[in-house]
């Protein structure tokens, strides 16, 4: 059953074009269409097939998912798993019949060969530098996340805590969290305070109200932090409609357009960009390696991530509309 | 009818004298003015779904439609450049067909609405995925869009579905409560004061005995379907100048439910025949307003859904005892 | 009006079939202006399956259907209306939850370009109700109103559509005297005013009063007709049933044994300040009279455990008892054939054999397994003995016609072997035919010693059956009247407030 | 009813044979054995909503439920390191707990199903959220966990739950399928053959006369919520130990509808009274052959819900014709 392939039994075999790679994502969400970008010039220039796969809802869908790909004789998975510490006898199961790496998040304790990922924790403290940036002079910071049960969210989260904060830097595998719900963080002698984190279960009206009453509920709101990539665009339309750009600032994460126009326009401060046509790239490239009895001498891969702030916001948008086009799917 | 309008605008003024007790913050002027924006916004869907739920159907699918016509105005406005009025036109026309669709199916091919409309549910979200690749896309256009000429038209077109009009020194008013207000009446008139709106009433009670009055039920019905869409259409619309974003596979997502809540915690009962606007417009408030006081009281966001569904099982328990109490009253009466 | 002009309405060789039903085979028809045609048979003969294909309510099959002569193929009720053609059908079809004015104008309300013109309706609508006898402001909510004023309602508003052809099915079936009398004045009038109108009724004696010709259906095809002068009972109940019934009202008398059902000072929800002392022996058959809305149900109801009493004493057998639910009552061995009986009697969508065995099952379980031997033995004891006429105990009960109905309720009793059967209106809308076996079964049930307790709105039927009789008034017992007391005129006395006068 | 056990039937195997021509991996031993584990997981939800939907009621609540239910499993045995068994007693007991309360408030206050199963809908998964702060959690055990002294017995529930049983050479079968004809046959026997599911039935159809004929309405209506709840419970322990990972937010969202969609396509009625076990579970998996058909042929996960939308509206379009057509068979036969 399954796909045939070990990782030590293929070491002469060559990809050609029957070969099908897969990319898994873990949802819906346009990031992931920038990624099949990735994945789409690395099928162009391999000569082979992938499937992009996005599972609508949740841990369930992502299992089914890549079940059928098993069934179907895929030679090598590249998924985000979505809660990797539970799923990890499935991965392992998964890794028995096929060539399995993760990407975006990783599964530590399984057997996947590789992890190629942006430290989330590290993208999370260069979003509290460009944040040190926005207001140098300090003051009250509000977070704002889809949802807080994704480690990624949570590490990123924490990384812009700790840079606020000066708190030291932490290792990416044993982060400290701070509760979910804390307020009003802050430590002695720091000039930033993190008011709060609101979550907003990707319902975008949701996030743009969140941002509003936490104009209405903190007079000295001094900047918004939007962790997922729909965030900021609502936090920008909500202190553009209360009259308060340029007295609150905004960094954000990811690229979405509305968040490049307003650093274009200056209404924005910056953004982390994870450019995530790499992770699609990158994953199919290393499967290909791995299918063809190269592996990699460190099972960590870290993705880079780019700060874009005002300067240099044009060249990354042209190479980002360049990548949306090619996403589409087939 | 007017007592459940009591009892719900009773609910309404107790949770914002609470949260304005607790959080004096919560009456500034901006808070007020996005209460009311939102408020409005949510209003706008209740009422053509109270109109379903007077006739004694449901629409499962307002959330789709929502979504897919916010993803066909920004792909028709940003996309492809169409003309702005033209586009506006194109999706309320899509509303209106689906509408259609939904009545057609319901009426003449009698399969009955809640299945009609889940299938619905699931088509619309899909579609929209699909012609947008499961892009974010927004109605305004940025530079290099091929929407990007018609930039000054849909700023303005911006304006009227999103915009703010100062009243006075610090206060805005959102200009969908002017949709909502202006949607509000005539929907109240249609429903009151013309002869359909009696039709609704009347076969939403009782089918056969409309139909025995020469009422052609299924024209009404039809209609009923056919405003319940276009609602979802215009509030697809309102939503989505509102974000300037919109994300085809979440924009929408669950609203039915906030709809269809709105409906009956606003006096409409799921059997047909009964229901008023100002009541579904004062329920709508009224779960807006849950939400604003959940963070204005500084509530973890994971307790709000909890919250939203006991005050309307409170609230449904609360009018349930009411009529009872009512009807006793009357009886003793006699 | 002369009787050799030609027929205002005629319909000739009309079929009609439903899934599983062919309800009209052929039928004709005509009605001339002016006259009162009565259209008699016995249930499920095709009378409504007629008027409702006159009205419009659904096309035939097959069949010519001639207004003034010229063919006409209406589509919807408002085609026929448009042609002056207004049909009050057998069940209410009002919308409870819309006021008397509105019900009365419903699709027909006076608008400009859609907005409804209140004043008007109401003043009209005030007009409406008076001509009918109802004295109700026009705010009334339809649903509050007892079903006998609601039947008024809908003649209302059949009279508003000021129509040349009005049809009546079964107006009078939960109307009471009075109001039967004050329709009759009604349809009098349409007749001097030159307005025809077609007549349904299983009550012959109505049919005498009115109607200038009868048309009689068997089957769903012509049985016959009869001229003005031909009109008696005798003829009818020939056409109708094919052969002469004899004896209507077969009773003897019993000696009654000991007391079954002992009622001390019960009060029923509906009537929350009176209480109602009363008592049933067995091998008694003891009537309730009153006039409709004299809260007969509600009595019969309060004792089933459908309405629990609020206080009083039940005793049943000599026991003290509480129903709380109907469950309650069925186990301490009462029965109740109720009014309603597609809404109450019976669930409809099953089948004969589910119907009959179903408040039995319990009983006949065996560790919560339907017994199904003991089932098909009580469906097939009930079709034989009540003569049900279905093709097979596996039909669905509501392709029956309603005296078939009728007779799976009573089947379902018998299988119980209660003390007591309650019976509420009978024979309410069942044909002469079925009527006479429902007579005969209650004499033979009196006659083993069961406690029988009906309620009938037919004062014939309160003199032929009943041993004794208590007549209601508003919810108070006001009388009690044996047998030998029994007369139309003891008992409309009682029925309308009236003292008891010395026998 | 067998007619509609026929319609869907034929759907299921024109499904099948159709992947099957385009992919011929999809009949591979492995694809299978998937198959059948989804289909079982999604039927045992089916079969209890089935239920209520008989008595001609609704249940909004269950993919909360079954979201709930996974996340107090996971808190039980892995957070709490309680007995396994006695978690998986909590666990069932909470679920019909929570028919109980369903049932309750349908039948004694007399609250629409819809609004209480959706004020349901929106509180467990509320509390869902609360208890875990929205964290993934999983039922078993870690190094580290309170509850990894039980792992050995934790492990031997897993297997229960969701292991596979060796048939020949290449084919497991998934234990899932095991509850599935368990409860399937007992739904059947109930339904069918006891005097309860008689009582449902007739309730289903008209519950007055069923109460006039010494039915304790409210009670049998109970059972049927509760035994929705304890399927919808079951299911929740079955996804928890299948996916190992329960998302307090996002396990569960949405069942509700497949399962009621199940029902629908599976031949019961919305208006109460229809309805069979072998119906429902063919429809759930036909649903879930749609899905696995979708990804077999390889269509883009873009259009699955919509794929899956027209599949229902059609399925039950077709039946419609179907009844007709027997209906006017039957009669022209006389
Ligand atoms: N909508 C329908 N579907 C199926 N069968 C029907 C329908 N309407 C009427 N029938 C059947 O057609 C036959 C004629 O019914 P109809 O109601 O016309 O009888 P009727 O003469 O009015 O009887 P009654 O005196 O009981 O009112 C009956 O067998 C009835 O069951
Ligand atoms: N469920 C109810 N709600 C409100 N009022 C009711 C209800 N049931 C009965 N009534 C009222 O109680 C009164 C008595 O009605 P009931 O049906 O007992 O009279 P009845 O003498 O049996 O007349 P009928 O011959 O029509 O059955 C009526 O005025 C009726 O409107
Ligand atoms: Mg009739
Ligand atoms: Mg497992």
């Amino acid at each position: 059953s399954g796909g045939q392939q070990t990782d030590d039994s293929n070491a002469s075999k060559k990809i050609d074009d029957s070969t099908t790679f897969a990319y898994v994502t873990n949802g819906v969400d346009p990031f992931w269409d920038l990624c099949a970008a990735g994945v789409r010039i690395a099928e162009e220039e391999l000569g082979i097939t992938c499937e992009v796969l996005m599972p609508p809802k949740g841990v369930v869908d992502q299992k089914r998912m890549m079940e059928t790909l098993l069934a179907k004789g895929i030679d090598g998975i590249a998924v985000s798993p979505i809660d990797a510490e539970n799923q990890t006898p499935f991965l392992n199961e998964v890794a028995k019949n096929t060539i399995l790496i993760t990407q975006d998040a990783d599964a530590p304790m399984s057997d996947r060969l590789v992890y190629i990922g942006a430290n989330n924790y590290k993208a999370g403290r260069a979003l509290g530098k460009l944040v040190k940036d926005a207001i140098p002079e300090g003051g009250e910071v509000m977070l704002f996340v889809g949802r807080l049960e994704q480690l990624n969210a949570r590490q990123r989260r924490q990384g812009v805590i700790d840079e606020l904060l000066d708190r030291p830097a932490q290792e990416l595998a044993d982060v400290k969290y701070d509760p979910v719900d804390a307020t009003n963080l802050t430590t002695e002698g720091s000039k930033y305070v993190i008011l709060d984190t609101r979550t907003d279960n990707f319902d975008k009206a949701k996030a743009k109200s969140n941002a509003e009453d936490a104009m209405t509920k903190y007079k000295d709101l001094k900047c918004m932090v939007g962790l997922f990539a729909y965030n900021s665009p609502s936090c920008i339309d909500a202190i553009k409609e209360a009259d308060k750009l340029g007295s609150i600032k905004l960094c954000g994460f990811d690229e979405q357009d509305a968040l490049l126009q307003a650093i274009t326009d200056g209404h924005a401060y910056g953004t982390i960009s994870q450019l995530p046509w790499e992770y699609g790239y990158e994953s199919i490239i290393m499967l290909k390696d791995i299918y063809e009895g190269k592996m990699p001498e460190n099972q960590y891969v870290e993705k880079t991530f780019a700060a874009v702030t005002k300067e240099n916001v044009a060249e990354f948008w042209a190479k980002k509309k360049e990548m949306a086009e090619l996403g589409k799917s087939k | 009818m007017k007592k459940n309008i009591i009892g719900i605008f009773a609910l309404l003024v107790v949770i914002f004298v609470i949260t304005a007790i607790i959080n004096p913050k919560f009456l500034n002027a901006y808070n007020m003015q996005n209460l009311i924006k939102w408020s409005s916004l949510y209003a706008v869907m209740s009422i053509g779904v109270a109109m379903v739920i007077i006739t004694g159907g449901i629409d499962l699918s307002i959330g789709s439609v929502v979504g897919l016509v916010a993803v066909v105005l920004a792909f028709c406005l940003k996309i492809h450049g169409l003309d702005p009025w033209v586009s506006i036109g194109i999706t309320l026309g899509l509303s209106l067909l689906i509408g259609l669709v939904h009545g057609l199916l319901v009426t003449k091919a009698g399969i009955q609405p809640f299945v009609v409309t889940l299938c619905g549910l699931l088509v619309y979200r899909s579609i929209g995925r699909w012609i947008t690749d499961n892009q974010s896309v927004g109605p305004v256009p940025l530079e290099g869009d091929k929407g990007y000429v018609n930039l000054e038209e849909i700023l303005g077109l911006d304006f009227i579905f999103s915009g703010k009009i100062p009243l006075g020194d610090s206060f805005n008013l959102p200009t969908p409560f002017i949709f909502l207000v202006v949607l509000g009446i005539a929907g109240a008139v249609f429903l009151r004061k013309t002869i359909w709106g009696r039709y609704l009433y009347a076969l939403g009670n009782n089918e056969d005995g409309a139909k025995y009055s020469g009422i052609n039920t299924d024209n009404m019905k039809i209609i009923a379907y056919v405003l319940c869409s276009f609602c979802a259409g215009l509030a697809g619309l309102l939503f989505a100048f509102e974000l300037d974003s919109v994300q085809p596979a979440q924009t929408g997502e669950f609203y039915e439910l906030y709809a269809i809540a709105a409906a009956v915690l606003g006096g409409c009962s799921l059997r047909g025949g009964e229901g008023s606007i100002l009541g579904v417009v004062i329920a709508a408030a009224v779960i807006r307003l849950i939400y604003n006081s959940i963070n204005m009281v500084g509530i973890s966001t994971h307790l709000e859904f909890g919250i939203l569904g006991m005050v309307i099982l409170f609230g449904v328990i609360g009018d349930e005892v009411l009529k009872k109490t009512m009807a006793k009253k009357q009886l003793s009466a006699r | 009006m002369s009787a050799d002009s030609s027929p205002l309405l005629e319909v000739k060789g009309l079929t009609k079939s439903f899934p599983g039903v062919l309800a009209l085979r052929g039928v004709s028809l005509h009605l001339k202006k002016g006259e009162v045609l009565s259209l008699i048979g016995e249930n499920g003969a095709g009378k409504s399956t007629l008027m409702k294909i006159l009205a419009g309510v659904q096309p035939a099959d097959s069949g010519e259907y001639l207004i003034e002569g010229g063919p006409v193929n209406f589509q919807n009720v408002r085609d026929a209306m448009n042609r002056g053609i207004a049909l009050i059908h057998q069940e209410l079809n009002l919308a409870s939850n819309l006021d008397l004015a509105a019900n009365i104008f419903l699709g027909r309300e006076p608008n400009k370009k859609g907005i409804i013109q209140e004043n008007e309706i109401r003043e009209d609508a005030t007009k409406y109700l008076q001509r009918v006898g109802l004295d109700l402001p026009t705010e009334t909510i339809t649903g509050t109103l007892p079903i006998g004023k609601q039947q008024l309602v809908e003649i209302a508003k059949a009279l508003s559509c000021d129509a040349r052809v009005l049809i009546m099915d079964e107006p009078t079936s939960s109307l009471s005297q009075k109001e039967t009398e004050t329709l009759f004045e009604v349809v009098k009038d349409l007749r001097n005013q030159g307005i025809s109108v077609i007549y349904i009724s299983h009550r012959l004696g109505e049919v005498i009063e009115l109607s200038d010709r009868v048309t009689v259906f068997r089957d769903g095809e012509n049985a016959g007709d009869l001229a003005k002068e031909e009109i008696n009972h005798e003829n009818m109940v020939r056409l109708m049933v094919g052969r002469d019934l004899s004896e209507f009202y077969d009773r003897q008398i019993h000696q009654p044994g000991k007391t079954v059902l002992q009622a001390r000072e019960i009060i029923s929800p509906a009537y929350s300040t009176i209480p109602v002392s009363f008592e049933v022996r067995a091998g008694e058959i003891v009537g309730i009279a009153g006039l409709v809305g004299a809260g007969r149900t509600e009595l019969l109801q309060t004792i089933f455990g459908v309405t629990p009493a609020l206080a009083g004493e039940l005793e049943l057998d000599g026991q003290s008892f509480r129903p709380s639910c109907p469950a309650d009552a069925i186990n301490a061995g009462i029965a109740l054939a109720p009014e309603d009986r597609k809404q109450h009697g019976l669930v409809l969508p099953m089948t004969v054999r589910e119907n009959a065995s179903l408040p039995s099952l319990e009983r006949d379980q065996s560790k919560g397994f339907l017994n199904q031997e003991a089932e098909l033995k009580i469906s097939e004891k009930a079709v034989e003995q009540m003569q049900i006429k279905t093709p097979s105990i596996e039909q669905i009960a509501r392709f029956l016609s309603g005296g078939n109905q009728q007779k799976i309720v009573l089947g379902k009793w018998l299988a119980m072997n209660p003390k007591l059967l309650m019976l509420d209106e009978p024979t309410r809308g069942i044909d002469v035919g079925a009527k006479r076996e429902i007579y005969k079964l209650m004499e033979k049930l009196a006659g083993e010693g069961m406690a029988i307790l009906f309620v009938s709105s037919e004062m014939e039927e309160v003199l032929g059956m009943a041993d004794r009789a208590y007549i209601m008034h508003e919810g108070k017992i006001s009388g009690e009247l044996d047998r030998n007391e029994l007369s139309e005129e003891s008992i409309m006395n009682l029925a309308t407030g009236g003292e008891k006068t010395a026998a």
